[in-house]
């Protein structure tokens, strides 16, 4: 399959230019649209005053984002190492697999999130609870993602580890992790944006400040340019985020993986 | 590997498990270690979710939003797994269009809801449409990685037979993909209920999502965890038929 | 068995066995390998090296060298999976661009089951894919599986069978394919000697019967002399063709020809080819 | 075939229900109007509805439609619902030390989310207690729960909640905003320009219904409190204080003043908004006052 | 250059061969088979049937039987990586409950490599899990890269090897492992003649410096007879063992035996004792 993708004609745009369109189509649509009035400006705020109002308002969205930021990368740590463990132990280990995995992808299947203002009741309404939302939030599609990627390792492989004395560890790092990397690379993926999720969408329905309590904000008060630039910072932490899986999958995706091979 | 002696045991780990949060749910208030104005009892609770279903007007919005949800999935499953596979597989499409469906993922996705209700409104299609955005990327990486993990050596034994593209993936790539597709896709089936479930929240004319937000509005407790309990219930129903077909299908796996 | 399974083998319909009836005159080439040279990779190594034969119809033709020669690589180009870096191959007078299972088809060097199917289904993919409807195609396959000694074993799955195990569905899904050329990959290198005699010779069975050509891979000379009218012998990576061997020995083959000087004089001959290389 | 309106508000909120009681009374039927009701989350939830062309007429507060026209939504307010904000109420808890509106200063007092009602009244109890003290948006369904755990010192409460808080022994009240208060008009129905344009009489419909069972409401106390009972599942006791309160406050006729109408908006200068647009530009006097259709 | 490397692998210490000096005295068992039993799963397959041997220190023990007769599932009990369903296994005079490297390793009969390891890495693998370092690992593992052959493709990852080539990395790296006891299924089935040989030469060369015991699974009869101190002969499945035959020729083993009458004898008695089956 892959390999007659190779032999088609070279695109008439090259992917990048493609992507510059693509772009600058949707950003030209974005200032068209609600200047043009057929969309109500409280609905989408035109490109350029969306920019602009970043710019004034850089005095208020700077700490904002310093506050998720850090509740990102905390939160970001609980569900990598809580959940890449959790999907690497559940999944290996027959017993836990059929009798845990299933409870824990149950237990997501809970919406937490609706009862959100009543949880922090609980865990409190400073940082901590962000970050612990939206750790959990992104901990269980990593533990689940982890979990079903190790179930592609081809069982020959571990044997023929075991017999050569490979420890638990050695097996996971050196057999499972690379055996099951396109699975934990979509568990970062999954795992992070949702914990930037988590953690954003926590901040919209109960905090003091972050670039989610801003969104809130601003969009109750109809301030939608300030809105749109609450998302453009999400967009961009995404973008950020999005960046170092993508580099880390490279350096990581064993030769056998990449296109080439194939 | 099939109905395994073992089942009843794997079972009965985890009825214990689940009753043993339900034992904590219960004593808890009742012994001081919760406050019971927060979290009543969970006899309480399911004394409510018995009230409710012999409530027509519940069931009716049960209902509702079931059926928002099942017809979200519906469009979702093979759109996000349609999409998946173009994106991994057109190695141009892919290059794209990947990083436009990565970035959106870790959008809270309420900032568009006034959006949608300007798309589609504020009815039926308009829980179902955001349920199908909730949950289109998630799928979409899912399957991404799934493809991934496709062994070539068995795409190039199909090919020596002659089979065509569609062949393919189901013959090779679907059986491959299979236990992350259904992740996925249970992945997918929770955030569709919570897109259907939040649209109802911010605005709707029925819906659990709607009865939810009063009853947290107005401080009815009872309710409250009595409806977040049904909708669980609903989606881990959902849950469990996957995986049930993963089983019965993913057997070779051991 | 193989007596038996011959009749059920022969209810399939084969235009060419008919068409081709004497063995004696001549055939068209049915393969033709023309100056096939093949790198992997940009500057990658070197597999072959103008690579240049003929095979004509009906003909059982063995393909024997050093490991890592090229053999494998041939066969994929054969099969019209793998495009050659250099030159160009005929298959029944035409250039294959992209498999064709009617015509062409493979054992490969591993067994290659999907691990997902059972024994049966496995035998059955080439025709599924080929939408052959489900009862005749179960009694095909049930027919090959019975051929290859599993016939007890018909709905476990591969990672439930032993490595000789494996290997034989895979020989008979080849044989179930039913295509006019078979190229087969050291199809019996997992095979104890007894089985591989028997699997041996309901091949040339199976062959007779309904006029294939045949390419086989193999690192038995014994095999090869015995199985084959010609083999070819390659030489070391980059894999050149050394000689071809035309086996006369009289049909049918029996054990006892084994005994045989002649035998005896060929199979040294391919031998000392390959070790002075 | 009657005309359509389609009418938002946020469900089980006291104003509100009205709405549910001149269906239940059959009065929009009477009236000759087909009123389709969604409940909305909160007001700007409700207000980006009407932007959408989704809604015809929302229960909303000036300062907010204020906000809205400053970006472009055009829309209107039609009618008055309640005069003076009664039952809001900042509540802190039984046992708390925080007695008098003074206490509050240096507290955590807990609103629904930054921008909405709670939220101006928040601004305006700090701009009279003489200090200032942290505004902390726990979401609607938080007052409680986080005022009873301590993560807030008070909180602002609208009705029913407040009538909860208190009956459930909760919270007592620290300000009632409703006596504290000059008069105002803290929610108002709001109409689309393009309603008001093109279907000014299904409009007419709606408030004379729905004024209609204001009235009703307001002389039938035994009929009211049943029906809130019913309709939200408080209790007797809640759903008095909700008839004595909030439904003995609302509004007869819809008839209001601009000076309530400025009064009001006074919260959105509070809240940091320069250039407010004229109380006159915000309401239309068309629909007001309001004869009541009698079931 | 097996002489070569000879040298170097015996810089690598191994007090077993100083210490167990005359090859004639008899050894103590060093694996001891009791009464082994195997059945896959509930009900299913019987792989094996109260089998029962020794084997002692030093020897070379060939394990031969038709496809699917339970030797593969034989070593893998030998290596503590399935349990028995009945029975016992003493490794040493200690019961083997998990896979113990230092005394038992194996060569699988799949090549088994990891894929996104080059040849290099895979042969030290075994080091690697062992915790040694670096550079002498790499020194060890080309070391024996060499010995089958493959210098030139240290660097290479599997699915860029041959089928052959990818046996002889796994070969390797069993060399390299240097546990008392080797296990090593069909090793050389992929292998060309010429190469098979050149293979079975340095296994003994390895066997007989480094004091090994190696139990040996193969389908070539005459690679059996050649290689081996003992023949144990399996029955079809469920496999039991029908006869233990000791292979009395001299030592060193050389390619003129072959042709010897005692050679013929002993194979052919083999031959028979499976086909009777
Ligand atoms: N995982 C398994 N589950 C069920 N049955 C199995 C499994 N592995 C092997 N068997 C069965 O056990 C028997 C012995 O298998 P084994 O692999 O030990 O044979 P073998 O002697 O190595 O054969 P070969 O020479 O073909 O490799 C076979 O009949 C096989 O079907
Ligand atoms: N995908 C690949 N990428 C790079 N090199 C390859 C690839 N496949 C094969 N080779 C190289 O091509 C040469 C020929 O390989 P091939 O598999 O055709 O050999 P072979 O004759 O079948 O050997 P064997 O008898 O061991 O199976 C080898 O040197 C091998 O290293
Ligand atoms: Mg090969
Ligand atoms: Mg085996």
């Amino acid at each position: 399959m892959t390999s007659d993708a190779s032999g088609a004609a070279r695109p008439l745009v090259s992917v990048r230019q493609l992507q510059f369109l693509l772009l600058a189509g949707l950003i030209a649509a974005w200032e068209i649209l609600p200047r043009a009035g057929l969309v109500p400006p409280v609905i989408l705020a035109p490109f350029s005053a969306t920019i602009e109002v970043g710019f004034t308002s850089y005095g208020i969205f700077a700490p904002a984002l310093m506050t998720t930021l850090g509740e990102i990368a905390a939160g970001l740590v609980i569900a990598y190492a809580g959940g890449g463990i959790i999907g690497l132990v559940l999944g290996s280990v027959r017993g836990l697999r059929l009798t845990l995995l299933p409870l824990l992808s149950s237990a997501y299947a809970i919406p937490f999130v609706v009862i959100y203002p009543i949880l922090i009741a609980w865990i409190g309404i400073g940082p901590q609870s962000k970050i612990w939302f939206g750790g959990m939030y992104g901990l269980f599609p990593m533990a689940l993602a982890t979990a079903a990627g190790v179930q592609l390792v081809d069982e020959r492989l571990l044997l023929a580890a075991r017999s050569m004395g490979a420890s638990r560890r050695q097996q996971i790092f050196e057999v499972m992790v690379p055996a099951t990397l396109p699975a934990l690379v979509a568990g970062l993926r999954l795992g992070g944006a949702l914990v930037i999720i988590g953690v954003v969408v926590a901040e919209m329905l109960a905090s003091t400040g972050g670039i989610g309590f801003l969104i809130t904000q601003y969009r109750t008060m109809f301030q939608t340019p300030q809105v749109y630039f609450g998302v453009l910072i999400v967009l961009v932490l995404a973008g950020g985020l999005d960046w170092m899986i993508g580099r880390l999958e490279r350096w990581a995706t064993p030769a056998h993986r990449t296109r080439e091979a194939r | 590997m099939t109905a395994s002696p073992h089942s009843w045991r794997i079972r009965a780990v985890q009825f214990g498990a689940v009753a043993l949060v339900a034992a904590l749910w219960e004593f808890a208030p009742r012994l001081g270690l919760a406050d019971p104005t927060l979290l009543p009892p969970f006899s309480e609770v399911l004394k409510q979710l018995v009230t409710l279903l012999s409530e027509g007007s519940v069931m009716k919005d049960l209902a509702i939003t079931a059926s928002e949800v099942a017809l979200a999935f519906a469009i979702v499953a093979p759109l996000g797994v349609g999409c998946g596979l173009l994106l991994a597989e057109n190695d141009y499409i892919g290059r794209v269009f990947k990083p436009f469906f990565y970035f959106l993922a870790s959008v809270p996705k309420s900032v568009f809801l006034p959006a949608f209700i300007l798309l589609f409104g504020i009815g039926f299609g308009q829980k179902v449409a955001f349920g199908v955005f909730q949950a289109i990327f998630v799928l979409v990486i899912s399957t991404v990685a799934a493809v991934a993990s496709v062994e070539p050596e068995l795409v190039k034994l199909a090919r020596a037979y002659g089979a065509s593209r569609a062949r393919i993936y189901a013959e090779i790539y679907w059986p491959s993909m299979l236990p992350f597709i259904v992740e996925g896709m249970r992945l997918g089936v929770i955030f569709s209920i919570t897109g259907v479930v939040f649209a109802e929240m911010a605005v709707a004319r029925a819906g659990m999502g709607a009865r939810i937000a009063t009853w947290g509005q107005t401080f009815q407790m009872s309710d409250l965890y009595a409806g977040v309990l049904l909708v669980s219930l609903l989606s881990i129903t959902v849950n469990e038929a996957l995986r049930a077909y993963e089983r019965k299908v993913g057997k070779w796996r051991g | 068995m193989a007596r038996l399974m011959a009749g059920k083998l022969d209810a399939a319909s084969d235009e060419r066995g008919a068409a081709g009836a004497g063995r004696a005159a001549p055939m068209p080439a049915d393969v033709a390998v023309e100056h096939i040279t093949h790198t992997y990779g940009a500057g990658g190594v070197k597999a072959l090296d103008d690579v240049n034969f003929t095979v004509e119809r009906g003909r059982f033709v063995g393909l024997v060298g050093p490991s890592g020669c090229g053999k494998s690589s041939m066969l994929l180009m054969l099969a019209g999976l793998m495009q050659p870096s250099e030159g160009r191959i005929l298959v029944e007078g035409t250039l294959l661009s992209k498999p064709d299972p009617e015509r062409v088809g493979v054992v490969f060097q591993e067994a290659s089951l999907l691990p997902w199917k059972t024994a049966r289904e496995n035998v059955e993919f080439p025709l599924k894919v080929r939408g052959i409807g489900k009862t005749e195609r179960r009694a095909r396959a049930d027919a090959f599986l019975d051929l290859v000694g599993l016939s007890e074993f018909k709905d476990r799955l591969p990672n439930q069978l032993s490595g000789g195990m494996r290997h034989r569905v895979s020989i008979a899904r080849g044989f179930c394919q039913d295509p006019h050329i078979l190229l087969m990959d050291e199809p019996f290198a997992a095979l104890d000697e007894q089985t591989r005699m028997t699997m041996g010779n309901e091949l040339l069975n199976i062959w007779e019967k309904r006029r294939k050509t045949v390419i086989f891979v193999t690192h038995s000379l014994t095999e090869a002399v015995y199985l084959c009218d010609e083999v070819v012998v390659m030489s070391h990576r980059p894999g050149r063709i050394l000689e071809r061997i035309e086996i006369d020995l009289p049909r049918p083959r029996t054990y006892e020809m084994m005994a045989t000087e002649k035998f005896g004089r060929l199979r040294d001959h391919i031998w000392r080819l390959i070790r002075k290389d | 075939q009657n005309p359509k309106l389609r009418v938002g508000g946020t469900p089980n909120y006291g104003p509100v229900l009205p709405i549910m009681a001149a269906e239940k009374l059959g009065l929009f039927k009477k009236a000759g109007v087909d009123v389709e009701f969604s409940g909305y989350q909160g007001g700007s939830a409700s207000m980006e509805a009407l932007a959408a062309g989704e809604a015809d007429i929302v229960n909303f507060i000036p300062p907010g439609l204020a906000l809205a026209r400053a970006r472009g939504v055009k829309a209107r307010i039609i009618s008055a619902g309640t005069i003076t904000p009664r039952g809001w109420w900042v509540m802190s808890r039984e046992d708390s030390s925080i007695k008098t509106i003074k206490d509050l200063v240096g507290k955590k007092v807990g609103t629904s989310s930054p921008g909405a009602a709670t939220d101006f009244f928040a601004l305006w109890v700090e701009s009279q207690s003489g200090g200032t003290f942290t505004r902390v948006p726990v979401g609607g369904s938080g007052l409680i729960p986080n005022l009873t755990a301590k993560n807030v010192d008070a909180v602002v409460a609208f009705p029913p909640v407040s009538y909860r808080i208190a009956s459930s022994g909760l919270g007592r009240v620290v300000v009632d905003l409703g006596a504290a208060m000059k008069p105002n008009v803290p929610d108002v129905w709001v109409a689309s320009d393009e309603a008001i344009a093109k279907k000014p009489e299904a409009v007419k419909k709606f408030l004379a219904a729905f004024f209609g069972a204001v009235r009703y409401m307001q002389e039938n106390r035994a009929w009211t409190v049943k029906f809130i009972d019913e309709a939200t599942k408080f209790g007797e006791a809640v759903s008095g204080e909700e008839f004595d309160n909030t439904v003995k406050g609302l509004s007869a006729d819809g008839a209001f003043k601009q000076e309530w109408v400025e009064e009001s908006l006074k919260l959105a200068t509070l809240a940091g908004m320069k250039e407010l647009p004229p109380a006159t530009s915000l309401y239309t006097t068309e629909f007001v006052p309001v004869t009541p259709l009698s079931p």
